[in-house]
Formats: structure tokens, C-alpha cells, sequence
């Protein structure tokens, strides 16, 4: 019995003491019909235990059978240097297995290092605030966008312009999430030649009604956004603005509480750049920032500094009447378990970088994602599509269909990139490419021979 | 002391430039074609430390917290068992770590056999048809089963079903879900034992219901003897039922919700399936469908095909048009359901009922010798589950002692408190959960505890009332925390 | 400047409180000659830091380069399973990063962890006390012999009878590390039938005068020696008894302290295979027991219970006048840093598997290495080559040079076993094979195919 | 509470066993041929324990401990700075783990280039010829040096030399290496500005001088100005010289050993190579030496050949017929000189002479402070090197208090305590080394806490005999500890 203490004379006592004969008896409240003798007869793919021995062997295997590749994707998802640190001290057991910080005096570890959290988010984002973490990027965009729903007093319309240039699979999850609420999720068009917004979208009638428009950094082509004049547009029109941006890329680039006259009212996005493993696309966590004016509507966990009885400073969690434990079918969001470990690591992870070394981060992503597009444009019928500047990703075009290329690529442990055939099949046979500061010269040149002799051989991509 | 105010200026961590020794400071254009609006006018405010520093503030940040590592947390409705170290190690092997989600299922071979694996384990342990594990958690879980339960009235063209039912002891996160998925919440009571009352149940049920949201064992601790009536009922109605998995820990390969007459149900493997709660998360919340629902599962999910060469792979939309669709970036928080998976298989299937077997055995224990050293019972007369709960109603009306002032005075003797104040219905009370995998002198060691307190609680209240004494901090002020925000150092 | 935390304001106000104008003049009494300018002139080869990333990228392909072998080598080191409990906890920051506990007030955890030790050790292998490690076990057998010199009393020759038997290795340590203190080794001849020490060397003249006897189980070969009969002999004939001996096979085996009427007297060996990795050879232990008579003749440290000021109980380092930091010319041994660390990993794992836990890894251990000889000898030409009982490793010969069979199946990322062409030339073609609880069915299989392929082709073995 | 005491007979754990679920107490015969009388009779008496329960004991254990991860550890001699947790996880990795030290070296190219380079770059900072890395540690680094001394006038037919010159102010290990390698130690006396005593050295020195073995700086914390006269004086009568490794922090560099002309050194990478303390080891003690002593060196080293395939191979006793010999069964403490790699390919050449340059800054800082904070330094009027020596002679004689009570009440002000009774010829002393890793703020709120405990020493000195008061115990009793020996929970 892996992980249970008791011992035949325990059990025997504790049983004496409880006043029954056999454990079987303290499920004698289960009908019958759905006790363990039916069910267990029907449940067929019974299976041994096994020991940690067995089981470490088995994943082993696994684990090695996907390691060794080499990614040039992006997408949402960066592959950055982790210092060693953050992981060691983030599974430490105190922070590994503590609960949710409700018993705050037992938990100021977790909650300290909250509080620091949402102070570097919030300054990362030049924002006021920052709750204590949601599920991803992609639900902290659909957390956001019912923020403005609920903010917005001026708009009754509950409709929300959304850039095509936001991750695709960002406005699947929001559709998903918002759609039974009877908002409406509005598309906004890109220039096909600039990859970012296109300007002629943005013409809106006398009586057209907008609650938000969302604006991304970089855009899903890696391309920068005119956000001060998007921001400022959507203000005059009585829109609220929510960014959803990098991380690390508002390491260099003008964040969003910077965005035009008054900046951005809600700041959101994927967190995972800031320390946390791909692992194939979780856990990461969604951070979500906003004016103080918004603070209330605020979905997650809030962390404030408080004082103790004998009036030394502490940490508690705070305004918990917006959550379901307190306010139920009334709260912002149904959300609960959040991604608090990953908060840790990301917390961590911003201490060890400091600015300095996350602007450094961002600067050496941006220059070799260049040298990779410039490498890989070098090659013959491959064309770099986008004219606008981009950040530490960008879209190229191939001669031959992305998806046989990236299958070829395969052979020779590579993730050549991400294809757009299916989210923009109007780019052609587009792909979305990035190196981000882990990527060294030998690495792009091996992927660009690689792409080359793929591109060359007309049987190795069928 | 906050990290801000160990940082300084000027100072950096160069163990951690990203660029070589060589190349630091020798590119003057380091932005290419980036214009200067675009720039950043004020950069960022992170704090600047050496690595030693960093490091050991953080290792002494950790060690103010309570964990399971450390305490006895018998903290109810969180399951709060040992989390194997055996599990993050193999989860956090490079193989699985540097995969990243686009890449080619090709080059994701190992670690989707675990995932497919797990997806049949959890069917299998919960007598259902099909499972998605893409939820981030149980609330998600319940978004993506009420959501399903929609999306299958809909597409019967049954829409006229508004109301989704919910016991008044239930999770927060029930009706929150609901109305996430625009459902208005009709709560329905519970009867004196603890169950749901029948008889008010059928007399709200109609054709206005689209479901009900249930758990079993419920948030009472108490198992919901007249289950398949109930179901009986919600069917006849054309009604669903949901199951809310946050108490599988209780039955785990004793009875199955799919056989109790569930069509959905999440799992929430930060309880049952013990991975770690790291300080509020990350979990996962699989959702298991029956025949009827099963087309409704969220998407992706891992697929097993004949095929050689790649024998696992995606399932989209386009192979489940019918599908409520997708509900993060990618596919949900992998490397927990890894450790959920580890954990499995560690168990087995007879490991399962154990489970069951000694979390009960426990609770029951426990609540005997409570019971037995003075305290209430919520709902006396019931079988314990894996929790169950005493209501301090009386010490607080005889002695001004409350719940709270409980909680506070076990942080004080090394006990992590129950959890306090839910189910909301009971007032002044204690859910206390101490999980399979603690012995049982930890939990004499508990039970004494809190006849200590009663004994101060009648001699000396103010130690009682003044806890806690031996921790970092001692009570903290809510009011104060909410009243005087403070949510930002920059900011205050 | 890694893990140096100034900034160049706080080194300005620091030079100025200590009232220098740069760091250069601290050095000033440093002879001008030795000074930095010369002496950094003649430093050729000079390198720049890498940061974490890079030392990471080459640490990582190194460890790449040796992965993924499998092993069936033993000869006193050996792969056995290790909880993953046992090194998450080992490298906590505050075991980690300790020192040695002089405070006592300020490192229980350590002393602690150390008093429990020396408790499961003493108890594992039956005798009253066990010191806190010592470097490896080759060393803990010299200074277990240095102990019977010092114990002795009745014995003037300083003659230390060694079998054949014990690791060839372990007697060339032995031999480097007393050598220098009049201490003679008399080797003892093994029977080459069944590879234990021969009955026949025993015999003892009148006047012959020993100091000790040193006794392995297993033997090298991984025979069980007649240890009770051994140990009664040099009882018999005033000696002082050292066991030198493998812990997980005590766990199953006659451990020191039962050996003979009396037990042995000193009870030594490698710790390594209780929770430490392999490594390529350390950093190991060496365990290091004793009767309560010979404790003051310990080398180590040694960790007591005792009291404090409230009368609660506490531990400290005790009877440290043996050791070096007090007695200086007269301690015991020169030994001042030992394997803390590793020890700690031992108490884990020791706790982790219970004495249940370490029978079963013996007993499977045991049989998977008879599995192994069973297959082995299967194949033509291969022979089993002693007839003694064996525990979990043994010898067989070859009809090809060891040396070059093992070379190939290099080939195929497989350690075959060690060739014991060099130490033992009289035994052949001889190598020295072994299969713990680690080693699957698969794994015996698929090394034995290997050999089968090697041992087949004429060419491959060139 | 001791883990024996959690202890129940019976209990498994069973996560941890090692035949798979099926296999299970099916075989009858578990040992096959093996007597009756060579099985144990008795069973060891392990604990048997849950994984949470060893999990939680050993985490509260380390909770106890003071740390560089948790504390400021100014130790002198000890050079308690940063453990780079890069180098943790960078040696922990499988294919160094895994790796068993008889396997083929060209299964091991990887972890053989890292001692390689390793090796060079001892070479190169210490100016010398040749490096062994296989001393255990820094005392088996002085047996190696000291026993090549002796091989080298051995090898001459030099063997009437006797005797090793050691300083009053010697580290303990340094006589009692010299005497495990057969030589009569005889002591030199320091003079009052803490260097040498070169007059009687000159006295002593005669041709039964086999060598001297000095640090420098010395124990004394001071530079050894005369240190070419010295070696001038002892290379004439015959004798060599051996470098105590332990203090390379403080020149690193910035001078080297093999211009100053010494013969062999050994380095303690567990000090200036940032390798982890462990709670007392593992270190590691490579041996470097000049041209003279360089064939004398232990076996194994590694070579690098030009023949293509197998870069790296063992240099064995073949090769180097004139070594020593052996020292540990493998090749020493290979795991933790991968970690010694590590640190040093991350600080380069250029950081190298940092680590010398802010070591001696922080040391000379804290001196400058605690000086006009009014503590009497042992050497007035000398340099700080890495660390300084302050004498309580007076406050002892004075207030009664020693430097033992300040040791243990700085424990309280969550400071370990600096080394105390070492230097032995110093009275009272406190031999303090801040290290380069920390930074000003806590060097000042050392001082602090210093000229609190001078004033406490004045106005209540109580408060500092008793100390420690915060900690899990108050003083222990070491008199006890030794005269009622309690070392064995199962023997006492
Ligand atoms: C009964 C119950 N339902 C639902 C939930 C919500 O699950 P999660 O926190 O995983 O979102 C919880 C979690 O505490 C719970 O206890
Ligand atoms: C000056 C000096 N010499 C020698 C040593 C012995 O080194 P080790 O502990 O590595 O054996 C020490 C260690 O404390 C020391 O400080």
C-alpha cells in the first residue's frame, strides 16, 4: 500500500476505537447496488501497482524518447534560459505542498512572495496592480475581456473587437469561455502586407457601441502594433483597452500602462517566458493587471500587506468578496486553484534576471530571431513575409507546403516553427519562426541546412 | 524584509547574462528597426540582487509557510496528502520539460502514451466513456461538464432549459461555473442528515432544468445515500447530472459516478490524484463524459491510432466537430497530470481502493475521538467519509470562542487548521480531512491538541484568542488588508 | 562579476570607510615580484566566464555524450534504485549548504540526522558504535587498520594479514596510506577452486605475531568467505577481526558483529551502495564501526546525545580530542572534511526503504546476478568460474581477452563487467559481472545478445 | 523526536520496493546457496516508516540548520560563500550520475573533458606543472603533498630527512598529515606581526628537514611577506615547500603559489571552488605541483591523447611508475569537481581575481567596522586578507564573557558564528571571513549586531552567557556529551 502508514495493529485499534469490525463496514452507507463488489466487477484493465523503481524506468524511457530537439517555435509558448535556482527552490517542499494561503499567519512564505509578484508584474506592465495568477494567457484574455464587460458602465453593447494579429488559439479559448454570456466577439482585419492591424478596420459609426478592443504585443506575427494610436483611438470611442503582450518583450518595448495618453486599462498574458518550462504547453499561468480604478473587478486571488496584531507588517489575502468563495454565483470569475507554484518560479525567476537581465533576454531573442530570418530567407525560394518590424518572431514564407516541411524536419529532430496554413491560410505556405537568446549561431545554422536540404529533396517531404 | 529593499541599483547577477563573455556590450544597434515610440520610456522595476541573495531570501521565504511537508494539514475538501517526490522528479525529466506544444506529435511520443494512458485510467476508475484532460483545474472542469450539458440540450434543440440546480452546501465554484455558462442557480436544500432533500428537489425540478451539480460524498462529508433516485429523478426531468469530483478521494475504487447515474464528472488530480497545491495551484481538472455526452468534451485530447510510426496523436476539432471546444492556449497543464499519472500507476488498481479505505478509516477515527473528547458532530449519526465536520457553535456562544480563534490556536501546537467556515450552512464549523497517507499519532496528536484548546478556552480564552503566538506573525488584520489596499510596493 | 553582489557605489563606500582609494592597495603586502602584473603576465591560457546558459549548454552535451549505458559492472559500486525522495531532500539548501556542525546550537538538523546515522549503521552492521563517515571505503579499511595498531596492545609487529580476497584496489589504497607508519601487509592466498581465502595460509608459527585480519563480505569475487570460522581463528590467535563489507548484502548476510563467538571487532567498508549514485566513482563513503572498547580509537566524527540548558535533549560532536582540530600530531587520523553529504542521503534512503525495503533489494540483487551467471554461462565458451555460494556478483571467463570483448561492446553502450586480466592474470580470461534489484530481464537479455555477437565475430573484438 | 521513534514494526514502504507488483513474495527460494550460518541472525533494525513520515522528518530536520542558504556564515578558515545551485543541477545530471567508475573511458568522454580542463586551470592558477584531482579532501591533499615530499628525497636517496616544519598557527590536519606520512612534526614560532619567524626558522632548518608546510595567507589571516626568503632559506638546506591550499581564496589571482615557490599545494574546492559544505563534506583536495614533484603525483590523472575516438583516457601507475600511489579506490570525489568546474568556468580568469579582490575588500571592511566599534584586533597594523582575527581577551578577563557566549548569542541575532579557538595561539580569538558573496547590509548588520552583544556583555550579561535563547535548543552540555557517551540510539 504505497504511501499509507498503517500497520495491521494499527488499523485493528483504529477500528476498535471507531467501533466497527472491518473497514469494508464504514462504507455500509453506499446502496448496495453501487458497492465495490458490483463496480469492481465491471471495471475491467485492472493493473498492478508498481513500485517507484518500475514506474521511473517506464518514464525514463518516455521522457527520453521526446528529448533532444532542437525548437525554433514560438507562438505563445518561448523556450528561455531557466537559472537552476528557480527550480530548486520553487519544488522545495514548503512552497511544493502548501495549500491555498487561507491561514495566512501559517503562510507568509506564500504570501510574501505573492505580494513581490504582483509588485513586479504590476511594474513590469506599469500597471497599478496585478492579481495573484490565472489558468494561461489565453484565459486571462477571456477573464479580461469580461472584466471590461462588467466595467464598462458607457457600453451596453458587450461587444469586443479583437485583432485577427491576437493568437487564434487565444480567440478559440475566449469564444469558448465568454460566448454563453451574450457577448460579442468582433474581428479586426490585418494589412496583409504589414502583418498588424489594418487601419481601414477601424472606422466605427455614429451609433456603434464597443466595450473593448483588445491589442497585442507582438501581434501573433511577431509584429508590433501601433499601440499608442490604437489606445488612444479606442479611449475617444469610449472603449476600454486590454493589452495582451510578452513578458519579456515589454522588457524593451513600451508596456502597456505607457500605451498612448492614458495607457491601456487592463494588462494581460502568458506568463510562461518568465521561467517556466514548455512542457508541452503546461502548466503555465495567465497574469492579468489593471488601473485601480478596475480593481474590483478583478478576477484571482489579491494579496495586500496588512499588519498583526502587535502591528509588525504581514501578508494576507484580500478583497475576497469578489471570489466564488465568498460571493458564489455573483463573483468575477468561478476561478479557485490557481497556478500559484508557477507564480513562484516566475517570482524567482524576475529576482535572479533582475531589469537588467530581462532586457538582456529580450535584446539577444530579438537579434538572433533577426539572424534567423535572415539566415533562412537567404535560402532559395523561402521569403521573409512581413514588412513591419517584429520582435523575436516572424513569419516566412516556403516553397514547398509547411506542413510536409515541419514532417521532414522531424527526421532531423527539429521544430522548424509553427505552420499558418491552417489559422491563416490565406499567408500561403507561411510558418512562424523564433530563436530566442538559447539559440546559438551553430543551432540556426544547423536548422538552415536542415531546411535546405529538405527544400532540395523533392522525395524526403512526402 | 520585501525583496525590494535588499535590491540596489547598479547591481547585477551576471551568473545569469544570457550573452557570452565575448559578445557582452559589443553590439551598438542592439534593436533592429524597432522604432523609439515603441521603446520603453521607463523601464521596468525589478528588484537587483546578487544570486546568494535571491536565493536565500526565498529559502527563508519558504520556510514561514505550513505544507504538507512539514505539517500535519488536514485541511477538508483539499485533500492535502503526501505528494510523491518520485512523481516531480520523473515529471521533471529535459525530455518532458523542453518539448514544446507545437512541436510535431512525432517528437511527442513518450509523453502522450502517459497522457493517453491516464485518460483510460481515469474513464476507467470513474465508469465513464471518455475523458478530456485539457481542464486546469476543477473549476474549469465544471465550466467545461455545465458548458457540455448545454451544448447537448442545444443540440437536441431542447433550449428552453435555464436553471442549473445546486445543493445549498455546495463549492463556490459550482454556481459560479453555472452562470459562467449563463445558467441561472436555483439552490436546493439538505435534509436534517445530511442529504439532499428529495422531496424539494422534485418539486423544483422541470423543464426548466438543465442539470444538477453534485458531489459524493458531499461538501457535509456525509455520502448521498438516495443517489440513483435522485438521478432517477434529474433523468425523467430531462435533466443531467454533474459530478464534482473535488471528494473522489472518498470512494476511489469503492463505486463509480458513472454507475451512480453521473453523465460528467471532473477529476480534480491536485486531490485524489495528489499532485502538489503548490501554494494555490497549478492543478488539473479532467472531465469525464458518459456515452451521452462524450461528443461534448473539450478538445484536444490524445488519440491512439493503428498506425505505426506515430501512435498517438491529437484530437481536434475537426475529428469532434461536436465538441464545446478549447479551453487553454494548448492542452492543459501537462506536466500536472504527468504526476497525476505517476501517482496512478504507483496505486494501481487495488493501490485505488486503498485509497478509499484508509482515508475513511482515518476520518472516521479522527471523528470518533473527537467525538469522544466533547466536540459536535455537524450531523451526528453518519458514517464519516474521508472528512466530516465538528460545528464549535456552542464553545462559541458559551465560551466567545470561535472557529477562527480554533484555527489560529492549532497553527500554535504544529497543526495546520481545518478548513473554517465552510460549508457555509454550518455555522462555526471545522472540515476536517486528514487524508490516507498520515498515521495515526500525528492525528492523536491533533485530537489532543484541541482538547487543550477547550481546556484554555475555558481557562485562559485571551491564549486562545490572541493566536497565534509562535509564528512569524501573529493574527493578522483582514479588515485593515482590505480597507488600506496594499496590493503593489511600488503603488501603496 | 558572478555571485559578487557590490555595486560600484557600495565598493567606493567601502574602500573609503577602510580608507584606501582602490581594491588594488589592499594587496599591497604582497611582495611587489609576486604581485598580480607579474605573475598575471606569465598566466597564459587565460578564459572568459561563461554565464549559467553557456556552462549549461556544454555541461549538458557532456552528460549527453555518457548517457545511456548499461551497466553491469560492480566491484564496489553499484547501481541500485534511489527514491527520488532521497536527493530532493539531500540538497535542500540548509543540508546543502552547511558546514560542519561546530555550533551544535545551530546545525541539530545535521547532528541529528548524523546520531541516526550512527544508530541504523551500528545496527545494520550489529556492532555498538559507527562513527560519520569517513572519504570511501578503500580509506575507511586503512584506518581501520591504522585502529588495530593503535588497539592492539597485545600485538607489537604491526603485521596486518589481508586476503587476496578484498578489493585489489582497496589494498593499493591500504597500502599508499599506512605504509609510511611501519605497518606490514601479509597477503593471504585464495583457493583457486572456490575463490574464498585458502584454509591452508592460515596456518601460524609459534612466534608469529599479527596484528589484525581483515575479513570481506563478499569477496571481491563476490564469494561468501567461512567469516565465522575466520574471525574465531584470529581471536584465537590474538588478533583484532576488521569486516570489511558490503551493506545491502549484510542486510541478508551475517553482519560483523555476529560473526564467530565474539563478532569482529571493527566493521568497515563502502557506503556507496546505500542511495549514492554511481558518479564515475565518487563522492562515496566510508561507514566505520566498533566495538565500545575501541570508540576512543575511532578516527571521525562522532555525533552524541546530550542535554542542554532546559534539560532538553540536543546533540553535539563529541570525544573530539581524537581528532585533529584538538590533538593535532596526536589525533587519531588527519581527517577534517569528510562526506557529510553523502551520508545524509544514506540516512534518507536507509529510512526510506526500512529494513523490509533493503532485504528485498539484497535478495532481488541476488537473484537477478544468478539469473545473469545462469544466462551468461548459457552461451558457448562462457564458464561460471567459482563453485563458493555468491551474493550478487561473480566471475566467469571468457573465451576471448576481456579486455577486448569489453572494448566492444562498448559499441554498444553496454559496461559488460570488469576485467580482472590485470589484477588477477592467473584467472585468465576472467571478468567480474553483477546484476542488481536495477536490472531488468530485458537488460540481461540484451547484454547477453550482445555478448553472444561479440563473442561470435571474429572481427568486431579487434 | 528521533526518526526511530516514528518507527513502527510492520509498516513498508512500499513505494519503494523493488520487484514489480506481480512478482510479489512468489519466489520460495530466495537465496540460492547460501548456508544457514552465513545468514543474519538478527535482523538490522532500520526504521520502517511511511514516505511522508521520513519525508517530513527530514525536511523539519534541515529546517534547524544554519546555512549558507538561510544565513550569514562568516567562518573563518571555511570560506562560506555562494554554492552556485547551477552547479547542483549541472553535475546532478543522469549521464554524470549513471556513469560506473570502471566502465570504459570512452563511455565517459564527457565527464573525463571536464576534469581535463579542470586540472589546466588548477595548473594555470596556482602556477604549477601538474594536477591530480583525486584527494578526498583537503587532508588527504596534504597527505598526498607531504607523502610526495617524502618520495622525492626517497627517489634522491635523500632518506635521512625527519622532520616537517609546521607553524604554531597551523590548521590541525597540517601535523597530523605529516605524521601519517612517518615524519616528526616540529613547530616554527610565529612573530608578533604574525609572519614567520624567519630567524628561527633559520635556527631549525637543517638537513633533517624534509619540508614546511605553510598557508598563506596564514591561519593568521595576515600575507606572509617574507614568503621568497622563506623558500629561498628552506630550498638551500633541502627541503621543500607545501602550500595549504585552504586560504586561495584571499590571492587568487592575484598571486600564485608556484611563483612564490612552492613545491606542491592542494586546493580545497570546497572553499575557494564554491563546492557545498554538505554538513561536513564532501570537499575535495586536488594536489598541483611543480616540475620537481609533478612524477610523484597519485594516480589516476586524466590525459588527453591526440589519437582520434578516445580523447581523454586514465593515466594509470604504468605511465606514472613514480607516483605515490592510490588514495581512494575510484578516482576521488569526481561528483563534487564537477561542480568545482563549473564555478570555474563561469567566473573565468577575469572573475577569478574578483573572487581575490572583494574577499579581501569584505574582510577588510568588517575589520575597519568591528575596529572602531572597539574590538581589539590580534594583529593591529596588518592588511586584512580574506579574513581577520578579533581578540575577546580583554572583554573575557573584563565582563567574564568569551568568545564562546559571543559565538552562541550572535546565533540568536541569526548569524552563525565566526571560528572561535583557532588560531590556537591566539586567546580568545574569533577568526572571522565574510567571503566576497556578501554584500555590505548584512556585513553592517553583523557589526551591529556585535557592538549590541558588547553593550548586552556590559548591561546584562545573562542575556549572553545563556545564549543561545531563539534557537531549537539553548547551550548544550559537550561535558556531558563526552562523559556519559550516548552514540547509538540501540546502545546507550
Ligand atoms: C468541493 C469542491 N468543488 C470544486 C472545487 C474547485 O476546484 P479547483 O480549486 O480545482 O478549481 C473545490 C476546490 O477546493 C472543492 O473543494
Ligand atoms: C587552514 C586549513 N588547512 C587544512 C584544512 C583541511 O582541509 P579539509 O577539511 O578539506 O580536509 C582546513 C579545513 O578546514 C583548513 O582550514
Amino acid at each position: 500500500m504505497p504511501f499509507i502508514p498503517h500497520t495491521q495493529d494499527e488499523t485493528n485499534a483504529m477500528l476498535k476505537a471507531i467501533g466497527v469490525a472491518r473497514i469494508e463496514d464504514l462504507f455500509a452507507e453506499i446502496p448496495q447496488g453501487l458497492r465495490a463488489g458490483k463496480a469492481g466487477q465491471e471495471m475491467d484493465g485492472q493493473y498492478p501497482g508498481m513500485g517507484e523503481m518500475e514506474i521511473g524506468r517506464l518514464m525514463r524511457e518516455r521522457a527520453t524518447e521526446d528529448d533532444g530537439v532542437l525548437c525554433f517555435a514560438g507562438g505563445g509558448a518561448y523556450q528561455h534560459h531557466i537559472p537552476a535556482a528557480v527550480w530548486e527552490l520553487t519544488t522545495r517542499g514548503e512552497f511544493y505542498t502548501a495549500y491555498t494561503p487561507y491561514q495566512a499567519e501559517a503562510s507568509q512564505g506564500t504570501l510574501q512572495l505573492l505580494y513581490e509578484y504582483q509588485s513586479m508584474m504590476s511594474s513590469l506592465m506599469a500597471m497599478d496592480v496585478s492579481n495573484a495568477s490565472l489558468y494561461d494567457g489565453a484565459s486571462a484574455l477571456a477573464e479580461a475581456i469580461l472584466m471590461t464587460v462588467r466595467a464598462n458602465r458607457r457600453s451596453k453593447s458587450k461587444r469586443i473587437l479583437i485583432p485577427k494579429t491576437v493568437n487564434p488559439n487565444y480567440r478559440k479559448v475566449v469564444h469558448t469561455l465568454v460566448r454563453h454570456q451574450g457577448i460579442e466577439l468582433v474581428e479586426l482585419d490585418y494589412d496583409s502586407d504589414k502583418g498588424v492591424v489594418d487601419p481601414a478596420t477601424l472606422r466605427v459609426g455614429e451609433d456603434d457601441d464597443y466595450t473593448a478592443l483588445v491589442i497585442p504585443l507582438p501581434g501573433y506575427f511577431g509584429t508590433l502594433e501601433d499601440v499608442h494610436r490604437l489606445t488612444d483611438w479606442a479611449h475617444d470611442h469610449g472603449m476600454l483597452v486590454i493589452g495582451c503582450v510578452n513578458p519579456i518583450a515589454v522588457a524593451l518595448l513600451s508596456p502597456p500602462g505607457e500605451w498612448g495618453e492614458e495607457g491601456a486599462d487592463i494588462a494581460c498574458g502568458e506568463g510562461q517566458p518568465l521561467g517556466i518550462p514548455l512542457s508541452s504547453g503546461g502548466p503555465y499561468f495567465g497574469f492579468l493587471c489593471c488601473r485601480n480604478k478596475l480593481v474590483r473587478q478583478l478576477p484571482g486571488r489579491l494579496i495586500g500587506q496588512t499588519r498583526d496584531l502587535e502591528d509588525r507588517p504581514g501578508f494576507a489575502l484580500t478583497l475576497q468578496a469578489r471570489e466564488q468563495h465568498i460571493r458564489r454565483s455573483k463573483a468575477t470569475s468561478n476561478i479557485c486553484t490557481n497556478q500559484g507554484l508557477m507564480v513562484t518560479a516566475s517570482t524567482i525567476f524576475m529576482s535572479l534576471m533582475g531589469t537588467s537581465g530581462l532586457e538582456q533576454m529580450a535584446t539577444t531573442s530579438h537579434q538572433n530571431s533577426h539572424k534567423l530570418v535572415e539566415r533562412l530567407s537567404a535560402i532559395g525560394g523561402v521569403e521573409h513575409h512581413f514588412s513591419s518590424p517584429f520582435f523575436h518572431e516572424s513569419v516566412i514564407t516556403l516553397p514547398k507546403p509547411v506542413d510536409e516541411v515541419l514532417a521532414a524536419l522531424v527526421w532531423q529532430d527539429v521544430v522548424g516553427g509553427i505552420s499558418l496554413q491552417q489559422s491563416f491560410p490565406e499567408l500561403g505556405n507561411a510558418m512562424l519562426v523564433c530563436a530566442t537568446e538559447l539559440r546559438s549561431e551553430a543551432e540556426i545554422e544547423r536548422f538552415a541546412t536542415a531546411l535546405e536540404s529538405v527544400l532540395a529533396d523533392g522525395e524526403e517531404v512526402i | 524584509m520585501l525583496i525590494f529593499e535588499r535590491s540596489e541599483e547598479g547591481r547585477r547577477n551576471s551568473a545569469q547574462r544570457v550573452i557570452s563573455g565575448g559578445q557582452q556590450g559589443q553590439d551598438e544597434r542592439p534593436l533592429t528597426g524597432i522604432p523609439e515610440t515603441m521603446k520603453r520610456a521607463t523601464a521596468a522595476r525589478l528588484p537587483e540582487l546578487s544570486e546568494l541573495q535571491t536565493v536565500r531570501h526565498y529559502t527563508r521565504l519558504s520556510q514561514k509557510n505550513f505544507s504538507i511537508d512539514t505539517h500535519f494539514y488536514p485541511l477538508g475538501s483539499c485533500t492535502m496528502k503526501y505528494n510523491p517526490r518520485g512523481a516531480n522528479t520523473l515529471a521533471m525529466q529535459t525530455g518532458f520539460l523542453n518539448r514544446h506544444p507545437a512541436g510535431d506529435a512525432a517528437l511527442g511520443q513518450g509523453v502522450m502514451a502517459c497522457l493517453y494512458d491516464l485518460q483510460e485510467i481515469l474513464r476507467e476508475v470513474t465508469g465513464m466513456e471518455a475523458t478530456s484532460l485539457t481542464p486546469a483545474a476543477g473549476a474549469q472542469g465544471e465550466f467545461a461538464g455545465v458548458a457540455m450539458i448545454r451544448a447537448y440540450h442545444d443540440a437536441r434543440g431542447d433550449s428552453e432549459r435555464s436553471e442549473i440546480l445546486v445543493p445549498d452546501a455546495a463549492h463556490g465554484t459550482n454556481p459560479a461555473s453555472a452562470v459562467m455558462c449563463g445558467y441561472k442557480v436555483r439552490e436546493i436544500p439538505t435534509d436534517k442528515s445530511g442529504d439532499v432533500d428529495v422531496d424539494a428537489l422534485r418539486s423544483i425540478v422541470g423543464p426548466q432544468t438543465a442539470g444538477i451539480m453534485l458531489t459524493n460524498p458531499s461538501t457535509l462529508g456525509v455520502f448521498e445515500r438516495r443517489i440513483e433516485e435522485i438521478a432517477e429523478i434529474m433523468h425523467q426531468a430531462g435533466g443531467l447530472l454533474y459530478y464534482d469530483g473535488a471528494n473522489l478521494n472518498a470512494i476511489l475504487g469503492k463505486t463509480r459516478p458513472g454507475d451512480m447515474g453521473f453523465d460528467v464528472i471532473h477529476i480534480n488530480v491536485h486531490k485524489t490524484f495528489s499532485t502538489p497545491h503548490g501554494g494555490g495551484g497549478p492543478g488539473a481538472g479532467p472531465v469525464v463524459a458518459n456515452k451521452r455526452l462524450a461528443p461534448y468534451l473539450p478538445i484536444p485530447m490524445v488519440g491512439k491510432s493503428a498506425e505505426d510510426g506515430c501512435e498517438y496523436y491529437w484530437v481536434e476539432e475537426q475529428e469532434r466537430p461536436e465538441s464545446i471546444g478549447r479551453l487553454s492556449a494548448w492542452s492543459g497543464n501537462i506536466g500536472v497530470l504527468l504526476r497525476a499519472y505517476v501517482y496512478a500507476k504507483m496505486l494501481g488498481s487495488v493501490g485505488m481502493e486503498r485509497v478509499a479505505d484508509y482515508s475513511v478509516l482515518n476520518a472516521s477515527y479522527l471523528m470518533r475521538r473527537l467525538e469522544q473528547a466533547g466536540f459536535t458532530l455537524a450531523i451526528p449519526g453518519r458514517r464519516a467519509t474521508h472528512e466530516f465536520i465538528v460545528t464549535l457553535k456552542k464553545e462559541s456562544k458559551d465560551l466567545g470562542i470561535s472557529a477562527m480563534d480554533f484555527a489560529k490556536r492549532l497553527l500554535d501546537y504544529g497543526h495546520h487548521a481545518p478548513t473554517t467556515y465552510f460549508p457555509l450552512l454550518v455555522p462555526e464549523c471545522l472540515l476536517i480531512e486528514p487524508t490516507e497517507t498520515e498515521d495515526r499519532e500525528t492525528m492523536d496528536a491533533f485530537v489532543e491538541a484541541m482538547v487543550t484548546i477547550l481546556r484554555e478556552a475555558k481557562e485562559s480564552p485571551e491564549k486562545v484568542k490572541g493566536a497565534p503566538w509562535t509564528l512569524p506573525v501573529r493574527r493578522l488584520d483582514d479588515v485593515r488588508a482590505a480597507r488600506e489596499l496594499d496590493l503593489n510596493w511600488y503603488n501603496r
